[in-house]
């Protein structure tokens, strides 16, 4: 098993371990945990819904250790909760827009370098684009990283930015989690060709489609396209080739469309599973080291869970605010109403 | 590259409908009024993002795709602009087109083929092309659902030349309007109500549509004039409710086609009342109150003894979950506005 | 895969604004106000469709790439989307993003970046994302361009709660309402009205600007007041003059600022000469014309003589060349609905 | 000079030469005289604007001569006049366009077998492949042509239709017109990776470009891209290679954005004068041929000239015509009003 050269990811824990290896054990057992309670959550009604990123630790862990924290920025979709534990983002700010008490989540992107929660498929990669170019144009080498699906490179923005990355030559890596489905529809139905990674040829830009359930391999390629970009080199397309192990989400039912053959199958591959063994066989790990990690995890996953769910709803008036910055008399009259007919 | 190449099973194809089990939700009833498009007409497509096997994030295609085939019922990518683009394309070939748009807020991707293309093909080729394409389109708020899935765009499509556009209230005029859409040729925007997809009702499937662009009154009244479309409709049917028990006797009026709409009825109806309120989940400004609050002022003005309410969503973006409740527009909301429209004063 | 290499020249990067000739043209005050806004801010950014070399179709942009450089003022691919969504990018990353859309009928592929987006980013955000976008959009018809060279789509930004729209009707108008939409720090849609872009005006670069969100009175009247934006407001101009003529003394108010609307301005002029007409290019049908309607009817029902007199286009799809002067509210339609608002009589 | 196998294009004039090549000459010399009236019209006054396509005639005859107009159907932008030639299309109608008689142009699209004029960049594209698809379910065995340009290849809508068309194996060939100029832009700052067939693999289908100013050329690539999709081998990409030789408009300015030596240089890939030469050489074509396809051309040019000069008005009322097939009560009164206010 390969090392990593550094994981620029956050910070470890006092007491952690400090291999790229172990870090990454670590975070991807949190987000499995933390996923987990969070599906639990739904079902108890603390949550209306959650979209689960079970399987694709990796690709999400990988790819976002692979970031300079101080300088880059990555733009998530709805479903990169381990990628957001990875760079540090207050979860408890992040699980807030799964809870429903803001559709963004309550965390500061902008301080935490990573985009509010957004739902629109394809919509915030031609943010990482604009945000790419702006940093360039400033000259302070950070790199933007897009996160998008397989379902989405279908979209006419995925392509937009594509090309209008490369024709800046922008600093921006598009990190495609292929998981294979997107929603009910299947990969041969929704990417024509079947490689989002294939697209980048297309592009006049380096593209590679990786083993997305193999952490380092996701971080190999990641940080590659990053010293790329950061050089001057441009963007790239890194293809993170993965499962989504779960339904789409908890209103989902894969019955109505997939084998659970297929899923069985790929539980074979899961990724948390694959590098715990490797560890063990590489001698770098050992049942000490599981169950600290297990511990540590469950801690920080309970912490999260008892906090997101004690966390309180928004004020009903926060609904007026952060419209604009710069407010209007016609929106504070309409306040002033609903303060008169609705309190 | 895949094939079109399931057909369907002969012998399901042959049973028919089901008879309609009494009541239906309106999600079943779209369902039936979807299975009955597709059999009176082979011409008719249902496609759109997640239709097939899933049947719809709402249920609402539902083993369509087993009954008539993947020919005539296929998933496409995830491509709104694509999709409202193709049925463009199939409606040129002679074909009648029923896609289907996920949610509301992802129809902003497709705002361009809607209105540069499918609305105005007609009109471009001097009426050699048809144009006979029914969007269905998930709409509104009232499911506590993430952003961008409680939208209300009809101000936007009501504005748009060459397009109809059509709300249904309840599962039988939701089967009937769905079935009128499809089978006329002009686009239609079919907007439904998510809120309302698991009401149930009889949906009464032999009686016939009223004709394209009449409301309906659901319940008369005297006193003053509630408008409004979708689920709104009911909220305004509880205040009538409520009201009734003070004396107040509310007419409401679900307008139910959005374009054209049904100045007549709208007229005549607050002419006898003389006063109105339109109430609608859009937010309030350039939202299509303006347009009844207008067309009341034009078509009633002398009858009118108040100005005309309107009550909406705030002048801001749609809110998550906990905060719904206070944007969408309340009984309590609804009871002010018909508290001041009957107590007004003139100047 | 190319750079943005080329730098200002430093000669002409020192020499500040050309003082303004007297009169200008609304292109070339838009020219110059742009100018300013990269001159007193460097996170300032122009960039769009042939906006560089070219300078635009209509060179408003006209040798702002030479003295700013091709990293401050850049040509784009041609992709509307993307285009707003790098504006959105920028934003985030500290820019004052003042992105061109080359035709009103192609603003229609961004419309989900604008809403889903632009709009909602401070918002989704909780405040920490600023969005200081000035989309500049040239607008309206009257030119006898071809298909898509002749929307209107103010009604459309106008109900995305988010937006700020406003539209100059003249060239110092659109001069300091650019420079003001520039240094806000909320995105704003501004519409340049195509027709007015060689009307030649003194711009007054050193007046202040009016507050947003303020409507202004170009011409006092006490009979009826006439509402209207862009081109139209030079309509109504000429439809005062001629009905001064006849002894009617007819107010013109234009509201420039289309969201938020100055319902103050409005609703006092309105409560004075009792009679409103509101005119404008876009189709009648949830055109804001009803907006305003509404807001004259809540504000000044009391005072109100006569209904709301809207004179707008037809509701049919933009027509080609020959067929617009019938299209475009005229004079004569426009005196029309003075008539009827003047002789009515309550029935 | 190789021959074609046979040109399905419009047919011959009683006394017009047989051999394609004669063919392909005749309609690129029509084209380029009519255009040349058109330019002239637009000085005159007669036409408001108009948009050359000089330089493109190969590319588009070619293109479109390969098209079997029984079955297939085009769909062109706003440049397309050579295509409409070959195609048959009733060229007064067409260039009614141009004349703002009526937008879409006044002949009938369906009947012709070619879409309506559409100046949405990249928007009628996604049409040809609805057309396609809903021709492969009818079993009716007609191919789509989406002409498109250089620069429209950047909108998202274009993306979408080519992974659409290759997720459905919809019989349709993209015929990008890499004229290398989109309005102001040139090439390398529009279209990442400098080629648009080079896009067609990242769709799993086949790519190639042509030297767009043989005709012969692009007849072939454009023939072969129709057999494989007739044969149910799915959709292609055909990039004609050329130039767009004239200003993008007759509102346009080339000298702010191009060098005047490059317009030189691609007059001497002048496609007519090629394939005149090559006639010449391969003793095809003699005096006598060419001075008679003049004779006829200048006639044709002329005829369309004058008849699109002479086509009456739109009468005002056309403007409530056609907006729907069922028509609206509210519309009809809005017509009553303006027959009251504006006649
Ligand atoms: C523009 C848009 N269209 C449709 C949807 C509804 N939707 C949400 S997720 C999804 C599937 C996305 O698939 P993919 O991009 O592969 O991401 P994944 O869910 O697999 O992570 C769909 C259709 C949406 N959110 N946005
Ligand atoms: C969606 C859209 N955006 C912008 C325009 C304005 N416009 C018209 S033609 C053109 C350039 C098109 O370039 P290309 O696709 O290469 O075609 P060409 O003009 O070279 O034939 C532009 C920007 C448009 N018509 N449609
Ligand atoms: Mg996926
Ligand atoms: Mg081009």
């Amino acid at each position: 098993m390969s090392q990593p050269r550094s994981v620029p990811g956050a910070p470890p824990a006092p007491d952690a371990p400090t291999l790229p290896a172990h870090r990454f054990y670590e975070l991807m057992r949190t987000a499995r945990l933390l996923d987990d309670e969070a599906v639990a959550l739904q079902r108890q009604g603390v949550f209306p819904a959650y979209v689960s990123l079970r399987g694709q630790e990796a690709a999400q862990v990988g790819s976002a250790a692979a970031l300079d924290r101080e300088r880059d920025f990555a733009f998530p979709t709805y479903r990169e909760m381990a990628a957001a534990l990875t760079l540090g983002v207050d979860m408890v700010g992040y699980m807030a827009s799964h809870r429903a008490l803001w559709h963004g989540g309550t965390y500061d992107p902008i301080a935490s370098r990573f985009g509010s929660v957004n739902a629109v498929v394809g919509g915030p990669v031609p943010h990482a684009v604009g945000w790419a170019i702006g940093e360039r144009l400033r000259g302070s080498g950070g790199c933007a990283l897009a996160y998008f699906g397989d379902g989405a490179s279908s979209e006419g923005d995925v392509h937009e930015s594509m090309n209008f990355a490369g024709v800046f030559g922008a600093p921006v890596v598009f990190l495609c989690q292929n998981n294979q489905w997107a929603l009910s529809v299947p990969l041969d139905r929704q990417v024509a060709g079947g490689s989002v990674a294939a697209r980048a040829a297309g592009y006049g830009m380096p593209g590679v489609r990786v083993d997305g359930n193999d952490v380092e391999a996701v971080y190999e390629a990641t940080a590659e396209a990053l010293q790329r970009a950061r050089g001057g080199g441009g963007p790239s397309i890194v293809e993170a080739f993965t499962y989504r192990a779960a339904p789409h989400s908890t209103s989902d039912d894969t019955g109505r469309y997939r084998d659970p053959a297929e899923e069985r199958q790929w539980r074979d591959q899961d990724p948390i599973d694959r590098l715990g063994a490797a560890m063990r066989t590489a001698g770098l790990a050992d049942d000490a080291f599981f169950a600290s990690v297990e511990d540590r995890a469950r801690a920080e996953a309970e912490r999260i869970r008892d906090a997101v769910s004690a966390a309180p709803e928004p004020a009903p008036s926060d609904m007026f605010e952060h419209v604009y910055r710069e407010p209007t008399e016609e929106l504070a009259r309409q306040r002033r109403a609903w303060e008169q007919e609705a309190l | 590259m895949t094939e079109l190449a399931l057909r369907p099973d002969p012998e399901e194809r042959r049973e028919g409908p089901a008879a309609p089990p009494t009541p239906v939700s309106m999600q079943q009833a779209i369902n039936l009024a979807l299975a009955r498009a597709l059999e009176e007409d082979d011409t008719t497509l249902v496609f759109g993002e997640d239709v097939g096997p899933l049947g719809g994030v709402f249920r609402v295609t539902d083993g369509l795709q087993r009954r008539f085939g993947d020919h005539r019922v296929f998933d496409t990518p995830l491509a709104e602009s694509a999709i409202v683009g193709v049925a463009v394309g199939l409606a040129m070939n002679g074909w009648r087109p029923v896609p289907e748009l996920q949610f509301d807020g992802f129809a902003y991707p497709a705002v361009d083929q809607i209105v540069n293309q499918m609305a105005r093909m007609h009109y471009r080729t001097r009426g050699a092309a048809p144009m006979p394409i029914t969007l269905r389109l998930p709409s509104f708020g009232g499911i506590q659902a993430p952003e961008h899935h409680g939208e209300s765009l009809e101000a936007l499509f009501a504005h748009v030349p060459g397009l109809k556009v059509v709300v249904p209230a309840d599962p039988g005029e939701a089967y009937r309007l769905l079935l009128q859409s499809v089978r006329a040729d002009d686009p239609v925007v079919f907007m439904e109500p998510k809120a309302r997809y698991w009401d149930r009702a009889p949906i009464g499937a032999t009686e016939p549509a009223d004709p394209i662009g009449t409301a309906r009154v659901v319940r008369p009244g005297r006193h003053a004039t509630l408008i409004a479309w979708g689920s709104m409709v009911h909220r305004c049917l509880q205040v009538a409710e409520l009201a009734a028990e003070d004396g107040v006797h509310l007419e409401v009026l679900d307008l139910r086609w959005l374009k054209p709409i049904d100045t007549a009825t709208l007229a005549e109806s607050v002419r006898r009342t003389r006063r109105a309120v339109v109430v609608h989940e859009a937010p309030l400004t350039a939202g299509l109150g303006g347009e009844v609050a207008a067309l009341v002022g034009e078509h009633a003005f002398s009858s009118l003894a108040a100005p005309v309410e309107r009550v909406a969503g705030y002048d801001v973006p749609y809110p998550a979950g906990p905060l719904e409740r206070q944007y969408l527009p309340s009984v309590d909301r609804i009871l002010f506005a018909v508290q001041r429209t009957l107590e007004f004063q003139r100047a």
